[in-house]
């Protein structure tokens, strides 16, 4: 299974077409949490005499936000050490953002417990449901983004970072950095508008 | 390996031998194509029959539909015969012929053309669209004013339930029946419509285009018919929006009144039943205990009028419905139909329906949960026959 | 190049079941789509015969009213989701690579886990018959009818399985997306690329767009099934599900029908000798198709109550959509106006669907009347309408595809005498069947009834159109026996057998592994006509001598707006894998789990640990030997 | 520069944390508040994302999703009477 042509010609850079994909997959969720984000504007008043925005706790949330904005931070650092091969950098980057992404992710379960004593589930009304339904499924994304930047950080225990692979630093904070902006919408419209 | 056994060709070096390579090439021309497709359109145009017709309106809304659906039809028609014309020429006139081996000009494309052929479409449908635009809105003003009839409608899994809000007795019971309308001739009837479970839709296709009962939402149809109906022909309607299992026995009958013969339809209707002391009927309305569950009915108490049975509203928008669990069966005996339109009312179709109404009409009664008002059938009680002939006596005689 | 050397060079195509299993090659790939959804349209084909059968007679009793709701829930399902969008699939794994000279699609993994995926949703889907009753909600599921019985696990299904459809083809779809942004041969600028290709990329992205939407829609009736939730239900608003589940039909609905566009886009040429007429706006029709499809849903939702201005703005905008369909039209004609118009079996399928197509898609402004509709929805004139376009637009054009590439998968030309009988025995069969629906809906007919009265004069057409339902099964069954048969025993095609225009001619049939043994340098639209035909000055073809071997010469640069330089000059093709099929294995483990729930959280889990494996490995695996792109 | 970024983007939350608590600014605070996470969001995408630096395709195929989605689901809104 070898070709002569191979041994002569550089491995082109197949970088772009991973990075494509990204960004298509990036563009479609836009629409998932579109619609998500639309159904709970459509049921923000729908409350069925359950509780409904005022058990927002702002300041609790801004907070939260604040880490998962910062993890945005460190990923880029993290990416920006990758690209210079400071492979300590990049280590240190990325556990950091794995870190504030759980530090978020543990402030949304906090909350969730919160608002479940205060009265409000995911059955209390149609404001319950597409409220949870829409953070959960983001806390489901921020989730999913922490193990892959854990896997990232245990190749990077041995070197494989650099290794072509399917996943990638420069993917992985695509993909975060897209569930940051999308909490920047929620954190608005779910709560900064609704309070 | 494929690759071995198959001729590898280099671009420029490929035989050009499709002619020998396929055998019994066929030149038989397809104007079938255009022929067959022409007549089932020729067809689909004259052929308004039926009760249950579209196109045979009996009432100045459905005229309307059906007046634009002409001029549409007509264009469409139009367009079809030239696009299907222009296609036969092309592969008629076109086609390659034995012996001639030259190739064509290799025109690439006429921008000319390719404008026209956007700008004649876009004029087609702006005279399509105006009309269509003032259609939307005729037929969707809601009738209003003192002498529109106010007839609410809740559909039910499978079941009409109308309750003619403007018309009580002198106690303020509203007349409410189910699965036959009756309205008098050329007047507004405005339906105010919701829905006690999933979707429904109201179709009586002779009289108006079809409206949604949308749980939690309210909706409006108006329907004005031109003549009375003959006793033993109602306009036939169908529940339009896919409901579940007996979606397709969710029918509707409309019966169309003089003035005069409504007035006193409503009069009867508004009578209410007589509790029967003797015979079999006396005998049945022991046995009506069990259906008084979810029926309802009207009787002539001691002291006047008196429901029996229970009766439920739901509030939609501020609008408040009757929403029973099983049709009112008042005035039973004076139905024609029973089952949604479904079965003529008679003994014989009464007996097996008291027998076992799943046999007759698919329902799901073993899914019922009366204290949450969730019914999806009426389940079989396993009535002796003497209890079905007596409760036939019962319900027959309730006219 | 000397003939011979391409097989030294090449990588070895592997032989049995398990190279089956384990391939990521586009080609194969596709082949697997296609049979696959053959063998589906034959389930959803029998149940249309059985719905035909109780239809026959007034208050039928072939079937129980739970039977028949079954079925046709599942007859629509499966054509839309499992015949029809797959055999799509099909044609776009096979020809995209070879339409822009590549050698693959971007991510041959990926590309194998989308079809594993499809298929273990698809055998989950039918699985549902036996095991507990398959879905009855109507292919469009409308709540609450669709979220009501919880005690059943038929919705259940219908939630996930079309879930997990949409995730196989969201990734398909990406796939495809970049293989056409960044792997183009050089010179294949995006003004060059055959518009089979073009409406795929149009295709994957209203999917990519659409699907989402869809998914958050099924997670809604999933969660008010089982979790107690009130998207729909409750206090929720039904109008809600309708929207969320059209912004993804309609759209879906051009998904189906753009493939078979470009399918016709590419044989109308080829049998008329003449280039495609107007290519560019063909392309862009296509595209504007494509977003105009976006802004049409409501069209489907004329009698739930949007209100009379909304009505009216979706109503025009509805229409409006002839305008570019009716381009596409009149650039078929104008193509074969002039031409040499040759009626092999490709030909009279592409021309079947001009014809057919257009009755569907006039009967579709019939709809967007928005008044006329009133009566029109949800009858059989609809019925009607989405199988002229659907099959008569659809299934031609996808059948005009197989036989028109039939050499290219084999080798072999489809047999003439039984391609005959089909063509003519499909076309009367479907209009006898169709042509009586919309009849039998202006005339009052309720679609999805499993019985009718008598004396509403119904019975005469639905015989008709049972007559002609089998009259089109027994054109399948001749299909069929012809794919068989010719399989091994047709005339031997060659590799250009229709002197063809575009580059998937220019090699042998069936092509290697590794497609091209020289990535072609492209130079025009239909580059491989033009190495072979130069004009005089008339305009006419002319052959030009037979050795003009130049034109490919091998290229290294990248191609015109070709992002990236997504091609290689090596010959390294990724290596097999098993993860893609345990990866979506273990999602359909997981798949079922959430059907049985509460008890499925086993399985859920079981599931997720299968799944999480599956991808472990693939993403610790090389890609080849000495790395590829994945 | 990634950290003035950071800091930028500290500062804008900071304001729109604020706004709802300051009573002047009622009349324009959903306005107000939806500009200031349009400039949050296209900043993250363009300078952390690199969109800004990189290939137009990218852009093009993230700006159907994140544009397209907003008329859809007006319109939706819209028909559903939610505002
Ligand atoms: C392949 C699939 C496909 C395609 C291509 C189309 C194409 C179109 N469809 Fe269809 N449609 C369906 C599949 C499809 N549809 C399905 C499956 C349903 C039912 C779903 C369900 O309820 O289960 C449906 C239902 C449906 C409805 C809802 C009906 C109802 O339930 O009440 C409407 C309403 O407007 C509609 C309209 C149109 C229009 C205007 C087009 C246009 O795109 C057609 C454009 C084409 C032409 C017009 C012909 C060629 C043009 C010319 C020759 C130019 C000149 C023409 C003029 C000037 C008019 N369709
Ligand atoms: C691509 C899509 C597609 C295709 C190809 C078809 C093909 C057919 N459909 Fe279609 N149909 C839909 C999509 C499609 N349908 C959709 C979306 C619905 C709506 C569902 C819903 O309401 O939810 C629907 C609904 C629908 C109904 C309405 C049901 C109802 O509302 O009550 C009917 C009724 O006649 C019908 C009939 C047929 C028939 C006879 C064929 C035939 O063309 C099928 C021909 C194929 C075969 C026959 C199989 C091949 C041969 C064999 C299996 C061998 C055996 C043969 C013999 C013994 C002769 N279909
Ligand atoms: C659990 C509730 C329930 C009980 C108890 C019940 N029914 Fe019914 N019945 C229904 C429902 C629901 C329908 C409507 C069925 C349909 O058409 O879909 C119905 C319909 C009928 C009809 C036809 C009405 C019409 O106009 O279509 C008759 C007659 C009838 N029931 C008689 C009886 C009698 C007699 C009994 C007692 C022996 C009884 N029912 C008990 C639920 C019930
Ligand atoms: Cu009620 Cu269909
Ligand atoms: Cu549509």
């Amino acid at each position: 299974m070898t070709s002569p042509a191979v041994e002569t010609h550089e491995h082109h850079d197949i970088r772009p077409i991973r990075k494509a994909a990204m960004w298509v997959f990036l563009g479609s969720e836009c629409m998932f949490f579109g619609s998500m984000i639309a159904t709970f504007l459509l049921y923000r008043n729908n409350t069925a005499d359950g509780p409904g925005a005022e058990i927002f706790d702002i300041p609790f949330t801004s907070a939260s936000s604040f880490v998962l904005l910062m993890s945005s931070l460190t990923m880029v650092l993290a990416h920006n050490a990758f690209e210079k091969r400071d492979a300590r950098g990049t280590r240190i980057w990325l556990l950091a953002t794995a870190l504030l992404g759980t530090t978020f992710l543990a402030g949304q379960i906090y909350e969730f417990t919160e608002f479940v004593h205060k009265g409000l589930t995911l059955s209390t009304s149609s404001f319950g449901s597409s409220f949870y339904m829409l953070t959960g499924f983001h806390g489901a994304h921020v989730a999913i983004g922490v193990l892959m930047l854990l896997a990232m950080f245990y190749l990077s225990l041995d070197g494989r970072l650099y290794e072509d692979r399917g996943l990638n630093v420069e993917l992985v904070g695509l993909y975060w950095h897209f569930v940051d902006i999308v909490w920047i919408v929620i954190f608005t419209v779910v709560y900064l508008l609704q309070v | 390996m494929p690759l071995a056994s198959t001729p590898v060709a280099i671009a420029g070096k490929v035989k050009h031998d499709q002619k020998k390579a396929i055998p019994g090439v066929a030149r038989r021309s397809p104007r079938l194509v255009g022929l067959v497709a022409l007549l089932a359109l020729v067809l689909s145009a004259c052929s308004g029959s039926g009760p249950q017709t579209a196109l045979n309106p009996e009432g100045p809304i459905g005229r309307t539909i059906d007046d634009l659906w002409e001029l549409v039809f007509i264009l469409a028609t139009v367009v079809f015969v030239i696009v299907q014309a222009a296609l036969i020429y092309a592969i008629v006139r076109f086609r390659a012929r034995k012996g001639d081996d030259s190739e064509p000009v290799q025109v690439h494309g006429n921008t000319r053309l390719e404008i026209l052929w956007t700008i004649i479409p876009v004029v087609i449908l702006a005279a399509i669209g105006f009309p269509t635009v003032r259609g939307i809105f005729d037929v969707r003003a809601i009738a209003e004013g003192a002498d529109v009839l106010q007839v609410q409608v809740t559909g039910h899994q499978w079941w009409w339930e109308f309750e003619y809000v403007d018309l009580a007795d002198e106690t303020g019971r509203t007349l409410v029946t189910a699965n036959e309308l009756y309205i008098p001739e050329d007047t507004e009837v405005n339906l105010t419509m919701t829905s006690a479970d999933v979707i429904h839709s109201f179709w009586v296709p002779v009289l108006a285009g079809k409206r949604d009962a949308v749980p939690n939402r309210v909706s409006n149809l108006t329907l004005i018919a031109d003549n009375p109906t003959p006793p033993d022909a109602p306009h036939p309607g169908q529940c339009a929006e896919y409901c579940g299992l007996a979606h397709a026995d969710m029918r509707i009958k409309v019966h169309v009144r003089t003035q005069a013969d409504f007035d006193a339809w409503v009069a009867d209707q508004l009578t209410p039943a007589t509790i029967p002391t003797e015979g079999a009927a006396a005998a049945g309305y022991e046995a009506f205990n069990t259906c008084v569950a979810c029926h309802n009915v009207t009787v002539m108490g001691e002291n006047g009028p008196e429901d029996i049975g229970v009766v439920r509203t739901i509030e939609v928008d501020g609008v408040t419905f009757t929403s029973s669990l099983a049709p009112n069966l008042t005035h039973f005996g004076g139905r024609d139909t029973f089952g949604s339109g479904t079965f003529e009312n008679n003994a014989e179709h009464l007996a097996q329906w008291l027998a076992d109404p799943s046999e007759l009409k698919p329902m799901r009664p073993e899914l019922n949960d009366i204290p949450n008002g969730r019914i999806l059938g009426m389940p079989n009680f396993n009535l002796s026959s003497d209890d079905i002939a007596n409760l036939i006596a019962l319900l027959e005689g309730w006219e | 190049m000397v003939l011979d050397s391409s097989k030294d060079l090449a990588p070895a195509e592997p032989t049995g079941i398990w190279s089956w299993i384990t391939t990521v090659d586009h080609k194969r790939i596709g082949l697997l789509y296609g049979v696959t959804a053959l063998i589906a349209f034959f389930v959803a084909g029998l149940e249309a015969l059985l719905l035909r059968l109780q239809l026959t007679t007034a208050n039928g009793t072939v079937l129980s009213a739970d039977a028949y709701n079954q079925l046709f829930t599942m007859h629509g399902l499966t054509m839309l989701l499992v015949v029809v969008m797959p055999v799509g699939a099909a044609f776009m794994n096979y020809f995209i690579p070879l339409h822009i000279g590549a050698r693959d699609v971007a991510f041959p993994r990926a590309n194998a886990f989308s079809y594993w995926l499809f298929l273990f949703s698809t055998i989950m889907l039918l699985s549902s018959f036996v095991l507990g009753g398959a879905p009855d909600g109507g292919w469009f599921g409308y709540a609450p009818l669709s979220t009501q019985l919880d005690e059943f696990v038929r919705m259940d299904y219908y939630a996930i399985g079309a879930q997990l459809l949409g995730i196989a083809s969201i990734m398909a779809s990406a796939n495809f997306i970049a293989t056409v942004f960044t792997m183009r041969a050089p010179g294949m600028n995006l003004m060059r690329i055959p518009v089979f290709t073009w409406m795929a990329v149009v295709v994957s992205f209203l999917l990519i767009f659409s699907l989402p939407i869809f998914g958050v829609g099924l997670f809604q009736m999933f969660f008010d099934r089982n979790f107690g939730t009130q998207f729909f239900g409750g206090g929720g608003d039904p109008l809600l599900w309708q929207h969320l589940f059209w912004l993804f039909g309609h759209p879906e609905v051009y998904v189906l029908i753009l493939p078979a566009m470009g399918i016709v886009s590419e044989v109308i040429p080829v049998f008329s000798r003449k280039p495609l007429f107007g290519y560019p706006f063909v392309v862009f029709s296509g595209i504007a198709i494509g977003f105009m499809g976006f802004g049409v849903w409501a069209h489907h939702m004329y009698t739930a109550g949007l209100g009379p201005v909304a009505e009216a703005g979706f109503g025009v905008a509805t229409m409006m959509i002839a305008v570019p369909t009716g381009v596409k039209i009149f650039n078929w004609i104008g193509t074969m106006w002039g031409g040499k118009v040759r009626f092999e079996l490709p030909m009279m399928f592409a021309i079947g669907f001009v014809s057919l197509f257009v009755i569907g898609g006039l009967s579709g402004v019939l709809h967007s009347v928005v008044p006329s509709d009133y009566q029109q929805h949800d009858s059989y004139f609809v019925v009607a309408h989405f199988h002229y376009v659907l099959f008569g637009g659809g299934v031609f054009g996808y059948v005009a595809g197989a036989y028109y590439w039939f050499p290219k998968w084999t080798g072999r030309f489809l047999d003439q005498r039984l391609g005959q009988w089909h063509f003519w025995l499909m076309l009367l069969g479907f209009n006898l069947t169709f042509a009586p629906m919309h009849i039998l809906g202006l005339n009052g007919m309720a679609r999805r009834t499993y019985r009718y009265p008598e004396g509403l004069g119904w019975e005469f057409w639905n015989q008709v159109a049972t007559v002609g339902s089998f009259i089109i099964g027994i054109s399948f069954l001749i299909f069929a026996w012809n794919l068989i048969k010719s399989r091994k025993h047709g005339v031997a095609a060659g590799s250009d057998p229709w002197d063809g225009r575009t580059l998937e001619w220019s090699i042998p049939s069936p092509p290697p592994v590794h497609n091209f043994d020289e990535i072609p340098h492209v130079e025009h639209v239909d580059d491989f006509w033009h190495r072979k035909y130069a004009t005089d000055e008339e305009g006419r073809a002319v052959r030009m001598p037979d050795v003009t071997g130049g034109t490919i010469a091998p290229e290294t640069t990248t191609g015109g707006e070709s992002e990236g330089g997504g091609h290689e000059d090596d010959m390294h093709m990724p290596s097999p894998s098993y993860y893609p099929i345990v990866a979506a294995f273990g999602i359909i483990i997981t798949g079922y789990g959430f059907v049985y729930l509460p008890g499925g959280w086993v399985a859920v889990g079981v599931g997720a640990l299968v799944t999480l494996w599956g991808f472990f490995g693939w993403s610790l695996e090389p890609v080849t030997r000495d790395e590829h792109h994945d | 520069m990634y950290w003035g970024i950071a800091l930028f983007l500290g500062v804008v939350t900071a304001v729109e944390v604020a706004v709802p608590y300051i009573e002047a600014l009622d009349p324009v605070r959903v306005p107000l508040l939806i500009v200031l996470a349009i400039i949050k969001f296209g900043t993250v995408v363009a300078f952390f994302m690199h969109l800004r630096y990189d290939k137009k395709l990218y852009r093009t195929l993230f700006l159907f999703g994140v544009i397209g989605v907003i008329p859809l689901f007006v319109v939706v809104l819209l028909t559903m009477h939610a505002f």
